[in-house]
């Protein structure tokens, strides 16, 4: 049923105004007409000698830089930034409202089709969900193959933000690099479960596929193959004055706030909370590997970028370790043909590249979950972008959400 | 105190259960995971200063929650942020039980950087009933809150910014609601805004 | 025109040149103040001062040719386009054009013509007939030497107004500086 | 009418300062042809020299190697629609990719690719340079104007400002270097005093200076020609609105910058003007720094020997292209599909190295000498504009500004300022 423009017929966003600075304001169209922008308060500043009125510019849905579709609609003065609104829901499947009408295995795909990017993570948090509500646990060899698989598309997730991150903000050649190398990525998961994107990897319960006859080879040449790949893009980034210039002190949040707004990942780690799911609360056999939590300084666009790059590595790290001391042992637990939980709730969470996804699961005894909630990372990062941009210019808005990292079918579920 | 790995009463999932697949009679299901209550020091001081209030804390499949009354609710999440440090609301949502009395369920799942702890607040609200908004203690609330009301229509007071997030403006009904139906769409804005007679 | 044999601008076909250069400016002065819409007429006004350019080099002045290209055209007219462009135009567009004194506006400009005719009739004797003669060493040569030499203390005070008027234009633009 | 062609012929000045209109014509012919051609193949060089910087392999299908892509798109320019904005001014909308053009190329009157060889010789060669480079802002603000929406009003007052602050900069530099021409003190290189003294602003005078006084200006007093350089590298990418100055363009903001509205050939017109004013703008730079049309190392490598050396260097570089081509032919896969491809590169192959064994028949190899090393610098340059453009990130607009303000001017005036005191101390 989509989204199209709010419910009264005249468009309730004067698209922009007609130039740029209007001495006189004629007729305050837009401060009437945008009870949309209510909480962006559209006074006029103290009078200078040469006043400027406000100018609303709407960026998006379709707009290059925009990763999806999301509308943000900023309120300038010149080139600065006063405040900005931001329009959701034009990807609104309702995922959750499907949820109540399908079986619990039925529902495994749906979860891909949400962050389309790490669609490992998020079938990895729906099955340890369930798995907890039936009270089973995934046998061992399962869940070794499950973190492989999930850091492999931490990886990948990581590499495609990078390129379009450094393509927003105008370097042109990373974009290249992260998608070749992330080709390699897709390919054992191709090999393994038939699919590249939305892979729909893992079963409640364990692995539905036995890992394929050259898998441990295949990951082991990947992991030859990357760190000098990785290298590669800090060669033309980390110390490019540019990117420097662009990135550093930009879309700062500070610690307090990026709590109190309940903002998670590398987004947070950049501004200085040492906190990572898989550490603070290891599931899926994430406590049986050793590797370090980075953390920025101060929280700018800068720090995220280098704590997204060290995870990369140590993402590596992780995968290298699992694949040696990977046991050998069944793939899929019990699990009774016709799934019926106990009446009851369960919250489980994991580390997704964007932060913590989490999923609460009400069952009400029946095959059907009686509600799923998804707590999306993305749709809660996308939060900050307001308090990250205040004040700064409108390519700074560019780059900020390029470094959130969101993905807008995670953000509209 | 890290959350322990399976509440102790549970049968010890060790224990061979019939072959899968296709055996005959379906042994008797063993008892499944039951609530047990959930006593800890800071459970203690609360049920001392509300006594009454929080009607019930337990612990199900190791995850504690407290289920409070809706009237001291705001004063306890306060409670909770400053003197417990629950700094992290990680999420805020519904779950709508149309044959309840109290039809909504409302949760707070909260999360504490320093105890490395999850605790949920659940409180049961009729529909219509206003709850005081959370976001004066978590600005994250601000979003989060936004969406029950698109999708259950529940009220926050004090809400700086309460209109729908997902949905246009002016779409009628709540979606998450059980009796909206699954392929229900808002005919009358459809007609109006996109021009075609159905959504379906 | 005797043939100059020197290393400097050989005069080719000046006469035809002559006509047409000021023929342009001329013309695009008229254009300059009958165009409707204010771009159009900052672009006649571009015109006439290239052509007034290529009359400076007809009179073997190269370097103020090329000051006159870089200054008059390229600079302050990309200032008369910036305000022009910035300045909210709708309304200007719209009033009547033309005011009804144009005839009086005629009459004072015939009085003016016939002024200028009278002094050059007058004077001729102060304005020696000579043809424009190609100078020995370069051009900017001369010029420099007079601006530095003779001109020095105008020159400097010429460069004091024009940051008095710098400085007042960014005090007056910034809101905070 | 016959004698009047040919007395110019032993003369040793351009056709330009000869008065003669008819050599004069045929030069603009040669020289406004060349550089069309020139930005047909800069286009293809940019696409696949970018294309392989970033590990692809860039236009492949129309002709072997996609020789023939800037034919196909100069084709699909021509023949697409050519829209003009309902509301636009239509007058200003027609005449703002002719000024740019116009602009662009009346800089190539004064470019010396030889000491004949160049149009005219004015002798404000650079002053004129300059002036006319600065017309095209005028061009670019009024395309902003007059496509009569918001965003390439915007850019277009970017760039016209970014280009108003960057010819600052660039003027401090050509300035100093000017004053190579003149002061040529001695020196701590032992570089004898050239010239009668009296410094210059035409082009090939300039040039003939750096040949007399042993030096390219580059290299003169030695971090100051230098510096000065560097700021004019920076200047000029600036000017032309290319690789990290790319703002006005910017997609990820404003969708094109000023030529948004424009389709078809008048867009095609922004991009001729842009690539003509990106090789004008070189051949500046190599005029005055990189010793025009000299080769290199004219004075330590001198003697007989090494000039015979320096001049097989066109005909080699030729050749050397023309066994890249048979390489390309060799590799081009055996399927008959590809038969017309592998013909039409064996053909390419063949005309370049017809052109390179020409190039060794001494008369040509005299004459051809001195406008093959101009280009050849110049073409350097070139790869310089395409390499920063696959690893630089964009500066943002007040960033850009504050380079250009207070960055580059500062520095450039320091080194007018010691480049004056030290020609006149040493």
């Amino acid at each position: 049923m989509g989204a199209g423009q709010p419910g009264d017929r005249e468009r309730p966003i004067n698209m922009t105004d007609r130039t740029i600075t209007d001495p006189k304001g004629d007729d305050p169209k837009t401060a009437d007409s945008t009870r949309f922008l209510s909480h962006l308060e559209l006074d006029q500043p103290d009078k200078t000698f040469l006043d400027s009125n406000e100018l609303v510019i709407n960026m998006g849905p379709q707009h290059p830089a925009t990763h999806g579709v999301l509308r943000v609609i900023l309120k300038l003065d010149g080139e600065q930034v006063l405040g900005t609104e931001c329009v959701i829901g034009y990807l609104h499947r309702g995922v959750e409202k499907i949820a109540e009408h399908r079986t619990y295995t039925m529902f495994n795909p749906y979860v891909d089709r949400m962050d389309y990017v790490a669609a490992v993570s998020n079938g990895l948090g729906y099955c340890e969900a369930v798995e907890k509500l039936l009270n089973i646990e995934a046998p061992p060899r399962a869940r070794y193959i499950r973190v492989i698989l999930t850091e492999l598309n931490r990886l990948a997730s990581h590499q495609l933000w990078l390129g379009t991150h450094a393509l927003d903000i105008g370097a042109m050649t990373p974009l290249f690099y992260t998608f070749r190398d992330r080709e390699e990525i897709l390919k054992i998961f191709e090999k393994y479960c038939g699919a590249r994107l939305t892979t729909h990897a893992f079963r409640i319960g364990g692995c539905q596929y036995e890992t394929y006859e050259g898998f441990e080879r295949d990951v082991i040449k990947f992991l030859d193959f990357v760190p000098p790949k990785i290298d590669e893009y800090e060669e033309l980034l980390t110390t490019n004055r540019i990117w420097l210039e662009r990135t550093k002190g930009v879309g700062v949040i500070s610690k307090a706030d990026a709590i109190a707004l309940g903002v998670t990942g590398p987004v947070l780690r950049a501004s200085g909370v040492k906190w990572d799911l898989r550490k603070a609360q290891p599931y899926a056999a994430y406590s049986d590997f050793d590797f370090e939590v980075p953390i920025g300084a101060n929280g700018d666009t800068y720090d995220r970028y280098s704590v997204r790059m060290e995870e990369m590595r140590q993402s590596l790290r992780i995968i290298r370790q699992a694949v040696e001391k990977i046991p050998e042992g069944p793939i899929m637990a019990k699990v009774p043909k016709v799934m019926k939980p106990p009446v009851g709730e369960v919250y489980h969470s994991i580390e997704a590249p964007k932060g913590e996804l989490g999923y609460f699961i009400v069952s009400d005894g029946s095959t059907q979950p009686y509600r799923v909630r998804v707590r999306p990372p993305s749709f809660v990062n996308l939060q900050a972008l307001d308090n990250m941009v205040r004040g700064a210019l409108v390519a700074d808005v560019i780059a900020v959400i390029g470094t959130l990292d969101i993905v807008l079918g995670e953000v509209d579920r | 105190m890290p959350e322990e790995p399976k509440s102790p009463t549970l049968p010890p999932s060790g224990e061979p259960k019939s072959t899968a697949g296709h055996a005959p009679a379906v042994p008797a299901k063993p008892a499944g995971p039951v609530p047990i209550p959930w006593d800890s020091a800071m459970v203690g001081k609360l049920k001392g200063q509300y006594g009454s209030g929080i009607r019930e804390a337990n612990t199900y499949l190791g995850q504690n929650y407290m289920v409070v009354e809706p009237s001291i609710v705001s004063e306890l999440l306060q409670i909770l942020r400053d003197r417990e440090q629950f700094d992290y609301c990680v999420d805020v949502t519904a779950v709508h039980y149309p044959q309840r009395e109290k039809q909504f369920d409302l949760i707070w799942i909260l999360y504490s950087f320093p105890r490395n702890e999850r605790i949920r607040v659940k409180t049961m609200i009729a529909d219509g009933e206003r709850v005081p908004s959370a976001v004066p203690i978590w600005a994250t609330a601000n979003w989060l809150e936004r969406e029950v009301f698109d999708m259950f229509g529940i009220r926050f007071d004090g809400h700086p910014d309460l209109k729908r997030i997902l949905l246009p403006d002016g779409w009628k009904g709540h979606p998450l609601r059980k009796d909206y139906g699954i392929i229900q769409q808002d005919q009358e804005w459809v007609q109006a805004n996109l021009g075609i007679e159905s959504g379906q | 025109m005797q043939e100059i044999a020197q290393p400097g601008m050989e005069p080719v076909a000046t006469t035809f040149f002559f006509y047409f250069l000021s023929g342009i400016t001329l013309v695009s002065g008229v254009f300059v103040i009958t165009r409707k819409s204010p771009v159009h007429s900052a672009l006649a006004l571009i015109l006439g001062l290239l052509a007034q350019a290529g009359l400076y080099l007809m009179l073997y002045a190269p370097f103020v040719a090329g000051v006159q290209i870089i200054l008059y055209a390229g600079g302050i007219m990309v200032l008369f386009l910036f305000v022009i462009m910035l300045v909210n135009l709708e309304r200007s567009q719209k009033e009547e054009q033309f005011n009804k004194q144009w005839l009086i506006g005629l009459l004072a400009a015939i009085a003016l013509g016939a002024l200028f005719v009278l002094v050059y009739v007058k004077g001729k004797s102060l304005f020696p007939y000579r043809i424009a003669q190609p100078i020995e060493n370069s051009n900017t040569q001369q010029i420099g030497v007079m601006l530095y030499g003779q001109y020095m203390f105008a020159f400097e005070i010429a460069s004091l107004l024009l940051l008095v008027a710098i400085i007042g234009a960014v005090v007056m633009a910034k809101k905070r500086i | 009418m016959l004698n009047y062609i040919t007395s110019y012929l032993s003369s040793n000045t351009t056709p330009g300062q000869a008065g003669n209109v008819f050599w004069a014509l045929i030069y603009i012919l040669v020289v406004f042809g060349g550089i069309s051609v020139a930005v047909m193949a800069m286009n293809w060089l940019e696409r696949k020299a970018l294309a392989h910087f970033q590990i692809r392999l860039g236009p492949m299908r129309v002709g072997p190697h996609g020789l023939l892509q800037p034919i196909a798109d100069a084709i699909k320019l021509m023949t697409k629609e050519d829209i003009i904005p309902a509301e636009a001014d239509k007058f200003v909308f027609w005449i703002a990719p002719l000024i740019i053009l116009c602009a662009s190329f009346a800089v190539y009157i004064v470019v010396p690719f030889g000491p004949t060889h160049a149009i005219t010789d004015l002798n404000i060669g650079i002053l004129f340079m300059l002036g006319v480079s600065s017309l095209s802002v005028l061009g670019i603000v009024m395309a902003g104007w007059a496509s009569n929406s918001h965003y390439p009003l915007i850019g277009a007052l970017r760039s016209s400002a970014q280009m108003v602050s960057y010819e600052v900069a660039m003027g401090m530099a050509v300035v100093s270097a000017i004053l190579m021409t003149s002061l040529h003190g001695l020196g701590a290189y032992g570089v004898g005093a050239g010239t009668s003294g009296t410094g210059t602003l035409s082009m090939i005078g300039i040039v003939q200076a750096q040949q007399e006084q042993h030096v390219w200006f580059l290299f003169k007093f030695f971090p100051l020609g230098f510096i000065a350089f560097g700021i004019f590298a920076i200047a000029m990418v600036a000017e032309t609105n290319r690789a990290p100055f790319d703002l006005p363009e910017a997609e990820s903001e404003l969708t094109a910058g000023f030529h948004t509205e424009y389709s078809g050939l008048r867009w095609s017109l922004f991009m001729l003007g842009e690539y003509a004013a990106m090789i004008a703008v070189s051949s500046i730079a190599v005029t005055l720094w990189l010793g025009g049309w000299y080769r290199p190392f004219p004075n330590t490598l001198t003697g007989e020997t090494w000039d015979l050396v320096f001049s097989l260097f066109p005909g080699l570089t030729f050749l050397a292209l023309a066994a890249i081509a048979f390489v390309g032919v060799r590799r081009m896969p055996k399927h008959p599909y590809f038969r017309v491809q592998t013909l039409g590169l064996a053909g390419f192959g063949v005309v370049l190295g017809v052109i390179g064994l020409i190039l060794f028949v001494p008369p040509v190899r005299d004459r051809i000498q001195d406008i093959f090393w101009f280009v050849a610098k110049v073409a350097g340059f070139m790869y310089l504009y395409i390499w920063y453009r696959a690893t630089f990130p964009r500066y943002r607009f007040d960033q850009l500004m504050k380079v250009g303000w207070k960055v580059l001017l500062p520095i450039g005036i320091g080194v007018l300022i010691l480049t004056a005191v030290l020609g006149v101390v040493l």
